[in-house]
């Protein structure tokens, strides 16, 4: 029954469509129906999208609930949608995490509330589309779109310095995304269709046309995910943004860039991308080691949480990159390590910084600081929410048994097969990564109570709970047993390694 | 020297010498009148290029039409034209280079060859009962009918416009306009002139418009 | 079987959710019911599996459990071996563990957070036991990471102490560093051996694989199979506080006592000792990484053993005298004898959490004074304490016939025979480290419980003997401090306890010309009096003596004639001095000025910011050359103009 | 095919100025000071129009009036567009203009003469009708400019207006004349036969600098743009919407006869100049946005910039190219269109804001318009799902397909600054705090003509293929 | 001998005086005017002198055109100075200023 729906179109549309009646069914003054309705939209996405996982056939590599329709036929651009290994998951994330998010901002979003939640359930079916997307030009749009909502977010609802972070996400993100778009057109020009899939099939025998679109897609995709040096966005778009925008932002718009890599840059211009891989890994370690170091010295809980995502996401690009040299050393399962840990990496990241942001949000509803010099000893007056915490951040610092270790863990063992100093820097998260955390955790979190308003503070209510719980939950289940994730993501990484990163400079070897 | 070119050098030197009188003169009637003085030239000169329904046709229509709408005009805004000529001098080196500039490209392109005599030569004298007028009228109402209903619509369009912009109805309402004189205030009731023609630099032109925009109100 | 190991690992792990989530609504009875029950289970049925593989001759085991991740051909499974190794692991654990829940009882009765701790030594043991009952590298790590884990929340129980917090996290720290290692280590096993498993790795071992050359540089290449020893040993380093990575351990005494006797003395710091042993196949495969072990052991039981003569906390001087003992079980494994070191460990944990636990009560007798300075003759008021802690005391120097003296006996032996380059240094370190364990532990010993009484009134006035579930596991504890090695160090030293658990290179075997002159339990005993050993302890009690008894005054001369050894001592040894405001201010500092020169400063301001105020700046002059005058206008079109005809006629002229 | 004197090939034309004229009496006869009558009559006239030249869709090229006058595809979609779009222009007029001492018969008058001279304009198969055309459509919009007698600021863009648009007649003049010096004809094929047969030469060349100039004038490309922001910022502004919008379609009519058509053999001598002038554009028309602080200014440079992007859709001179450039100009007309549409609506009975801060509070207190606004704003930005990311996307697919990919490059960049003042505009709507709620007086058609007008940008946005396939046909691009 | 190149170089010499004058007149709105007028009387010759070396009547006809043109545009022009005097008194080039930037 379910292979006969939609379901791709669906999860785009029907949040969109549950936010335009949000926003115009309901109106200002019955808050409660707004926030039902909201609720309700948000959760059949979401159930729709662990429906539609019973059907997804995860021995597959192919695009799979494929939807084709034409869309603007004298460009060939069409309405195309599948969905493979690759990108499922991250639709479930997705859907996920709007349905968290609209939960979470039940009470503490007075200010006009209907547009609030509307901007979330239309971020939530645009960042759906992108994942969805199997037209380059289609994806483009979606990636675009989503911008304008966030942009908006975190503008209307952000901290006070929030005009100056928001236009500097969306103009740095717009910035990156420029050149995606020249190299998309270039390609769907050589490919005759903005089809991805015939993208990934073409032939590039020119090594420099290659690295020029590499470095299109590098600068679109580096600045989403963020790379260093471009990522000082994140950090001030955090700080600003409402605790919903930062979980959003955190939990699945970084991933949008390493997707993009997975998607785009390593099967399209496999030569560019094993050319400028050490160039890669080195900022992919700067990420870990440099970011690191940046985010211990953080002051803003919210900020540091948001350097450490920055270097969080260094995993997945080294997941990513090693895998070339990897390959070209015949070491496939440890290529298959390499980049499953760079996709593990992305959901687990999801979860952690999103439960993250959304701590951070709990103690920021009731003190409006996000100092960490304004708390100390906060677990005298909210065990039960220390108690979450510490979990969240100890899977933060990559703890094993929570799902922030399995990426981590996976990528540093691939990582000695290419190269000892990669593997010892990458190894260096574990250190630094339970330093930041954890002195964090300890500033805030022990100690004698700080002062009156930590004295104060009233512990998590339910539904504040129902939220950890389904995180933690979460957080736990992928640490313990990542197999099923792993084996979703599967075939589409075996079919990356033997068919997408193969040379591209001539037909020979190339999979039809 | 021919007749011809005895004719045209002399009243390309008046066209020439009227034209820099025109944009130099002081006076707007006297550049008017130089203006004048200038079609008239021009027209010889056009008669020579045998346009004489042209030549005709710019005497009546200029000199007899504009050129007394233009004196008229001039008339009739009563300038100060003492004050109007100052700084003449000073920004008189920019406009020389340019056009002399503007000469020099000019001329050196059309004394490049393509306009020479060989292949222009000077065409055949025309018989003896050939009309202008005649040739003129044989292919405006044919071949350029559709020019020419536009030329009238623009004309009509000359009509409304100039009649709209400047006609300005029956002056003997003597209505209050309550609204419009509690909006008064000091701002728009009292103009403070400057005397220093240089404007200051902190003042934008959007606070201008917009103190614009509330006095017409 | 399974169900049974699997009920020995879960059943802790469920009474500590039952305990911590449920703590408020079962109560604080429950909660202690709850978890000890479910320990006693676990000890019962590990002492069970223990005695079939004594006697009833049970088979290793190598169970799978499930299937946590495939990667192409890789499987990562989690699992259960279990050995004769594993086995005497669970055994001390669940059995130290027990007597801890027992002691916790009283210890902690009026804490608030009962429950809470009752379900963190619960958590303990279930992560300790997953430890040593893993199949796999990958499970191992998550019982050594997870053990950290508990130790932090432990060592941080009191989270309203400020002391208490910033040691939980220099303990995490400390042991991330080594983990570091560990996590490299493991890196190195996945590199050579293409697995994780225990059991192919070690079949590898024997029948022959190809070690890879690891490059760190142009000219360098490290052998595969040292780094990875070598990596795995750092994490043993940090987890079992080696010299360097030891600076967490006399912190960790911040959290509760029966802490530090069960996850600080007994069990958790054993864990690196445990896991060098489970790795024996292939430590002996690289010579260079048993020498770089003998040092840092021998280093860390000579020097920590000095450090703990100069203490007056009565729980320091037991962690120091623990980071002491740890270096001698490392020194065993540095010279192969690594059932040697197993067994230090097992005899260790008796004994020193009999210290430990001892200590303890001697605190809560004192309201939590710890200072041995302002105790005294307490053997006076605390009958039952002063004679367990005198014969834990008489354990740790290797008294003939307590139990500790068999197993250290062996380890100097051990040393002794080893052929290594660092073995002379090994073997004279540990040998006058013999004499500082007697000097500290008896220097304690007569401070606490002889000489005057010292504490104020008001204390003395409430000094009495502790209660029975303090006292109680005291005992309990005592007489296997006595008498475990009767029973155990023939099979352990001669080798067949332990069998294919262990394994040993035939060139490294130091054991062998132990066992030839070896009789039995008593004779070695009775053998003692000759050996040095003997009378380097017996001359340490006795100086500990002479100077806390006899001539307490002796002891401040000493301290001004030796005032440049003591002031390094004082700083342990600038270690502390070298990490805090050093390495991590370094870090921090360094971080600081990272974010306010490269990101806020350079990326941020000059390049974003700038090139956004750049096009602002261009803009707010470009602008004025609109100036509203229409000559200025017309020039710009007629220069255009100009421009183009320019251009075009140059063009023309060009080509 | 060549037909001479067939009038119904010019239906439309006569029908509009028989419409002209109707209303011209009618309105004498007015008393109604609203001038309903008028409104209503000439809106139904751009309804007739836009039926008459619907039906006439897909019909083919003749060229008429012994080679004067052409009805194409081309043609017709342009006219389509242009009734379209001066229809909407007019509902926003309405209200704005009954304020300011602007509702006289006059304003409809002379917007249908210059829907007129548009008409001509694309329809002009000569460079004399072309100048016609135009001249009708100039002296219509320097009237319109000055229409509000009482404005200083408007009689002084219309002054600034008049003398720059003469200058640029001027120059085209010019132009046309070395152009007929050449060939020795007027008309637009006898020009293309010529080149077709002969080499430009110097002479032609020169020509076609004067009348490239004159064509950048019109657009108000980069250097020629000096008298734009005046004009826009001075207009009242319900004539700068039509002015900004309208206009530039039937210009781009004209650039295609003149530029394509008759110059369709020497695309490199003209491609090369209007690249230089649109990169121009595209850089200056975004670098001075930045600075701005006049709504009206601020959308006159980024008209600037619009007119850079479009201009490099002409450059590769390819049909597709032309199609792409066309649809750019159709869907900037939209966007501009209610960007001035702002303006008018945030124009109240005696105050007009046209500072981008008295936007602010508008995202609180009237939502809807916010959201609308910011409609425009993203969709100028050229972010998709908007229209105005459609054309932006098919300049750059036809730019880089022809090999122009560093300027591509260069353009794109500088899109991004000029997201950056859009978005200013966006966030003093919603971001900045109102010290109180800006006042709304605006008529019910205007509110449903803006809505109507920034919903077209996100459903054509959503389908945009629904105005790009007619462009691709009017290039014989497609069926 | 007069050649076509004479009157081609005449018109230059015109064209190029009114583009002085307009940027020269920075006064009077009324000689920018003029200006223009001197620009159109250029052009007109060109295409004269052109129509008459091409033995063509389509130049003489299009300045028949721009003739008509330029008395429209002469007195909308005159139109638009009336209406701008009106509103500021003046028509100095100089104070045509407001709008600027």
């Amino acid at each position: 029954m379910i292979d006969k729906l939609p379901i791709l179109s669906l999860l785009i549309w029907l949040p969109i469509i549950g936010a335009l009646l949000v926003i115009f069914g309901s109106g200002q003054k019955h808050k409660g129906a707004t926030q039902w309705l909201a609720l309700i939209t948000a959760g059949a996405t979401f159930f729709l999208s662990i429906w539609a996982l019973f059907e997804f056939d995860s021995t597959r590599y192919l695009m799979q609930f494929v939807e084709d329709e034409p869309w603007i036929e004298s460009l060939n651009i069409r309405y195309s949608l599948g969905v493979d290994g690759f990108s499922y998951p991250l639709i479930v994330l997705t859907s996920l995490m709007t349905l968290i998010v609209v939960i979470s901002s039940w009470n503490n979003v007075s200010n006009r509330i209907s547009h609030y939640l509307a901007g979330f359930l239309i971020m939530g079916g645009l960042m759906n589309g992108v994942f969805a997307a199997t037209d380059a030009i289609l994806f483009y749009v979606f990636w675009e779109a989503m911008l304008v909502p966030m942009f908006l977010i975190i503008g209307i609802w952000g901290g006070p310095n929030r005009i100056y972070a928001t236009l500097k996400f969306f103009i740095y993100t717009f910035f990156g995304s420029v050149f995606l778009l020249i190299a998309l057109i270039y390609l769907g020009m050589q490919a005759g269709s903005f089809d991805i899939l015939a993208m990934q099939q073409l032939v590039m025998p020119e090594l420099d046309i290659q690295k020029l679109i590499f470095f299109a897609f590098l600068i679109a995709f580096a600045v989403k995910v963020p790379m260093w040096p471009v990522h000082t966005w994140l950090p001030d778009a955090h700080v600003q943004a409402p605790t919903g925008g930062s979980v959003i932002l955190a939990a699945i718009m970084l991933k949008m860039g390493t997707y993009g890599f997975i998607r785009f840059m390593l099967p399209i211009v496999p030569d560019a991308s094993m050319a400028m891989a050490d160039f890669m890994i080195v900022l992919s370690l700067i990420a870990v080691g440099y970011i690191g170091l940046v985010a211990l010295a953080q002051k803003d809980m919210k900020k540091l949480v948001a350097y450490s995502s920055i270097a969080h996401m260094g995993f997945v690009t080294l997941g990513l990159f090693i895998s070339f040299s990897l390959v070209a050393g015949k070491h496939i399962d440890a290529a298959i390590m390499g980049i499953q840990g760079g996709l593990v990496q992305m959901i687990s990241h999801g979860f952690i910084s999103g439960a993250l942001f959304l701590c951070i949000g709990v103690l920021y509803d009731r003190m409006h600081s996000r100092e960490i010099a304004d708390y100390g000893g906060v677990v005298n007056t909210m065990p039960r929410f220390a108690m979450f915490f510490m979990l969240f951040s100890m899977a933060n610092s990559g703890l094993p048994g929570t799902s922030g270790f399995v990426g981590e863990f996976l990528v540093i063992i691939a990582s000695l097969q290419v190269n000892f100093w990669i593997a010892a820097f990458a190894g260096l998260t574990l250190i630094l990564a339970a330093a930041y955390s954890l002195w964090m955790y300890k500033r805030v979190m022990f100690g004698e109570i700080a002062n009156e308003q930590v004295a104060s503070l009233k512990d998590l209510v339910s539904r504040e709970t129902i939220v950890m719980i389904i995180l933690a939950v979460m957080v736990l289940a992928f640490g313990l047993y990542p197999a099923p994730l792993l084996d979703i993501m599967q075939p589409s990484v075996e079919h990356l390694i033997d068919c997408n990163l193969v040379s591209k400079l001539s037909p020979e070897g190339m999979c039809s | 020297m021919t007749f011809q070119a005895i004719v045209f050098y002399s009243f390309a030197a008046w066209l020439i010498f009227a034209a820099i009188m025109v944009i130099s003169s002081k006076n707007s009637v006297k550049a008017a009148l130089f203006l004048v003085l200038t079609f008239a030239s021009a027209s010889a000169i056009w008669l020579l290029l045998e346009a004489e329904f042209l030549a005709i046709s710019l005497i009546v229509v200029y000199v007899g039409a504009v050129m007394v709408l233009l004196l008229f005009v001039v008339m009739m805004l009563d300038v100060d034209y003492a004050a109007l000529r100052q700084g003449f001098v000073k920004k008189l080196p920019i406009a020389l280079i340019i056009a002399i500039a503007f000469f020099v490209v000019l001329y050196s392109f059309l004394t490049h060859g393509e306009f020479s005599a060989e292949k222009f030569a000077e065409p055949a004298a025309k018989a003896a009962d050939y009309s202008n007028i005649k040739a003129l009228g044989r292919v405006i109402y044919t071949e350029y009918f559709i020019a020419f209903e536009i030329a009238a619509v623009i004309l009509l369009v000359a009509i409304i416009a100039a009649i709209s912009l400047t006609f300005r109805g029956r002056r003997n309402r003597k209505s209050q306009n309550i609204s419009k004189q509690l909006a008064a205030n000091k701002k728009n009731r009292l103009k403070i002139v400057k005397v220093d023609p240089v404007v200051s630099a902190n003042e934008t032109s959007d606070e201008l418009a917009v103190n614009q925009s509330e006095k017409q109100s | 079987m399974q169900n049974q190991l699997l009920a020995i690992m879960l059943l802790p792990l469920a009474a500590s959710v039952v305990a911590g989530l449920g703590g408020n609504f079962i109560g604080r009875a429950w909660s202690h019911r709850i978890t000890i029950a479910s320990v006693a289970v676990a000890c019962g049925l590990s002492i069970n599996i223990a005695l079939g593989f004594a006697f009833g001759g049970l088979e290793a085991a190598n169970i799978t459990l499930y299937n946590w991740a495939t990667l192409g051909g890789l499987k990562l499974q989690v699992g259960l071996l279990i050995d004769s190794l594993t086995v005497t692991m669970m055994t001390v654990v669940t059995f130290v563990s027990l007597m801890v829940h027992v002691y916790t009882i009283g210890y902690m009765k009026d804490d608030p957070g009962y429950q809470r701790f009752f379900s963190y030594i619960s958590l303990f043991t279930f992560a300790m036991l997953t430890l040593v009952m893993s199949n796999n590298f990958l499970q191992l790590f998550f019982g050594w990471e997870a053990v950290g884990l508990v130790s932090y929340l432990l060592i941080g129980f009191w989270y309203k102490k400020p002391t208490a917090i910033f040691a939980n996290l220099k303990a995490f720290l400390v042991n991330r560093v080594g983990d570091f290692g560990f996590l490299l280590g493991i890196a190195g096993v996945y590199m050579i051996f293409g697995t994780l498993d225990y059991a192919p790795v070690f079949q590898q071992v024997v029948q022959g694989f190809q070690d890879i050359d690891i490059p760190v540089s142009e000219t360098m290449v490290w052998s595969g199979i040292t780094f990875t020893c070598i990596g795995l040993f750092i994490g043993a380093m940090g987890k079992s506080a080696q010299v360097p990575l030891h600076v967490w351990l006399p912190d960790s005494m911040e959290g509760p006592t029966p802490i530090s006797a069960l996850i600080h003395a007994a069990t958790m710091v054993t864990a690196g000792v445990f896991m060098v042993a489970r790795m024996s196949p292939l430590f002996e495969l690289s010579e260079v990484a048993l020498n770089v072990i003998l040092v840092i052991g021998a280093t860390t039981a000579l020097f920590m053993g000095f450090l703990g003569v100069i203490q007056n906390d009565i729980k320091r001087v037991v962690a120091y005298s623990t980071l002491s003992q740890l270096g001698y079980m490392v020194v065993a494994l540095g010279a192969s004898a690594y059932s040697v070191g197993i067994f230090h460990l097992a005899t260790h944990a008796f004994f020193k959490a009999l210290l430990f636990l001892a200590a303890g009560s001697v605190i809560i007798a004192m309201h939590h004074e710890q200072d041995i300075r302002k105790m005294g003759n307490l053997r006076k008021y605390m009958p039952i304490t002063y004679i367990t802690s005198l014969i834990g005391s008489l354990a740790l120097i290797g008294t003939p016939f307590f139990s500790g003296f068999y197993s250290k006996e062996a380890i100097i032996e051990a040393v002794h025979h080893s052929r290594l380059a660092a073995a002379d240094y090994a073997y004279y370190a540990v040998l006058i480290g013999v004499f500082f364990t007697a000097l500290y532990s008896f220097r304690m010993f007569f401070l606490v419980f002889h000489t005057e009484e010292r504490m104020d009134k008001h204390t003395r006035s409430h000094l009495r003997e502790s209660p029975a579930v303090v006292w109680l596991p005291l005992v309990l504890l005592a007489i296997p401090s006595v008498i475990v090695s009767w029973f155990i160090a023939t099979p352990i030293v001669s080798g067949s306890f332990f069998g294919d658990a262990i394994f040993v290179a035939k060139e490294h075997d130091v054991l062998s010309p132990m066992v030839e002159g070896y009789q039995n339990v008593w004779g070695l005993g009775l053998h003692a009096v000759q050996t040095l050993p003997f009378w380097l302890a017996a001359s340490g009690v006795f100086v500990a003596y002479w100077f806390t008894v006899v001539k307490p005054g002796w002891r401040s001369v000493v301290d001004k004639k030796l005032s440049l050894v003591n002031g390094v001592l004082r700083n342990n040894y600038y270690f502390d001095k070298m990490y805090i405001d050093y390495f991590s201010a370094g870090s921090v500092g360094l971080g600081k000025k990272l974010w306010q020169w490269i990101d806020a400063g350079l990326i941020d301001s000059w390049i974003v910011n700038g090139s956004a105020k750049t096009v602002a700046a261009i803009s707010g002059q470009v602008r004025k050359i609109q100036s509203g005058y229409l000559y200025h206008y017309v020039l710009v079109m007629v220069v255009g103009l100009l421009a183009f005809l320019g251009w075009v006629y140059w063009h023309a002229l060009a080509g | 095919m060549n037909e001479s004197m067939n009038f119904s090939l010019i239906t439309s034309e006569i029908f509009l100025l028989c419409a002209l004229c109707v209303i011209m009496i009618v309105d004498l006869f007015q008393r109604d000071k609203e001038r309903v009558l008028t409104f209503t009559l000439t809106q139904a006239s751009l309804i007739v129009l836009f039926v008459l030249g619907f039906n006439s869709l897909g019909a083919e090229r003749i060229i008429s009036f012994d080679g004067h006058w052409v009805t194409d595809e081309l043609a017709t979609v342009l006219k389509l567009s242009i009734y379209a779009i001066t229809f909407l222009a007019l509902f926003y007029a309405r209200s704005f203009i009954s304020h300011r001492n602007l509702m006289r018969g006059e304003y409809y008058l002379l917007t249908l003469f210059s829907v007129l001279g548009m008409m001509i304009m694309v329809s002009a198969n000569s460079f004399l009708v072309v100048y016609l055309g135009l001249e009708l459509l100039s002296l219509s919009l320097y009237a319109l400019v000055a229409l509000q007698r009482d404005s200083s600021v408007a009689s002084e863009s219309a002054v600034k207006y008049f003398v720059m648009g003469g200058l640029a007649s001027g120059f085209i003049l010019y132009g046309v004349s070395l152009i007929y010096g050449a060939t020795g004809s007027l008309l637009i094929a006898d020009v293309a036969k010529h080149f077709s047969e002969n080499s430009i030469g110097l002479v032609g060349q020169f020509g076609l600098v004067f009348i490239v100039i004159g064509l950048s004038f019109k657009f108000g490309a980069v250097p020629f743009h000096m008298w734009l922001p005046d004009i826009y910022h001075g207009a009242p502004s319900s004539i700068t919407a039509f002015i900004a919008s309208v206009p530039k379609i039937a210009a781009f009519g004209m650039t295609m006869r003149l530029l394509s058509e008759a110059f369709g053999q020497s695309i490199s001598q003209w491609a090369s100049m209007i690249l230089i002038v649109a990169l121009l554009s595209v850089i200056l028309g975004n670098v001075i946005a930045v600075s701005q602080n006049n709504l009206k200014r601020l959308l006159a440079y980024s008209a600037i910039a619009h007119i850079g992007y479009f201009l490099l859709g002409v450059v590769p001179g390819t049909q597709e190219s032309f199609s792409a450039a066309m649809y750019y100009i159709i869907v900037y007309a939209l966007m501009t269109l209610a960007g001035f549409g702002i303006v008018i609506f945030m124009s109240s009975e005696n105050k007009e804001y046209q500072k981008v801060t008295d936007l602010r509070g508008l995202g609180r207190y009237h939502p809807w318009y916010a959201l609308l606004f910011s409609i425009v704003m993203i969709s100028m930005a050229g972010i998709p799902p908007f229209i105005g990311f459609w054309p932006k996307l098919e300049i750059f697919r036809n730019l880089i397909i022809n090999g122009y990919v560093v300027e591509a490059i260069v353009a794109i960049a500088f899109s991004v600054v000029g997201l950056f003042y859009y978005l200013r505009v966006v966030k003093e709507m919603y971001f900045a705090e109102a010290v109180d709620a800006p006042e709304i007086s605006s008529s019910r058609s205007l509110k449903i003509a803006i809505s109507v007008n920034c919903l077209l940008l996100l459903f054509l946005g959503l389908l945009p293929d629904s105005i790009y396939q007619y462009c691709l046909t009017a290039f014989n691009l497609m069926g | 001998m007069i050649g076509l190149t004479d009157y081609l170089i005449l018109s230059a010499i015109l064209f190029s005086i009114s583009i002085a004058g307009i940027i020269i007149n920075r006064k009077n709105v009324i000689t920018l005017l003029m200006c223009i007028e001197l620009m159109l009387l250029a052009v007109n010759t060109n295409f004269i002198a052109f129509a008459h070396y091409l033995e063509d009547t389509a130049g003489q006809v299009f300045v028949f055109f721009i003739l008509t043109v330029a008395a429209a545009e002469a007195a909308i022009g005159l139109a638009i100075i009336v209406v701008l005097f009106r509103n500021r008194a003046t028509i100095d080039v100089e104070q045509l200023n407001q709008l600027k930037g």
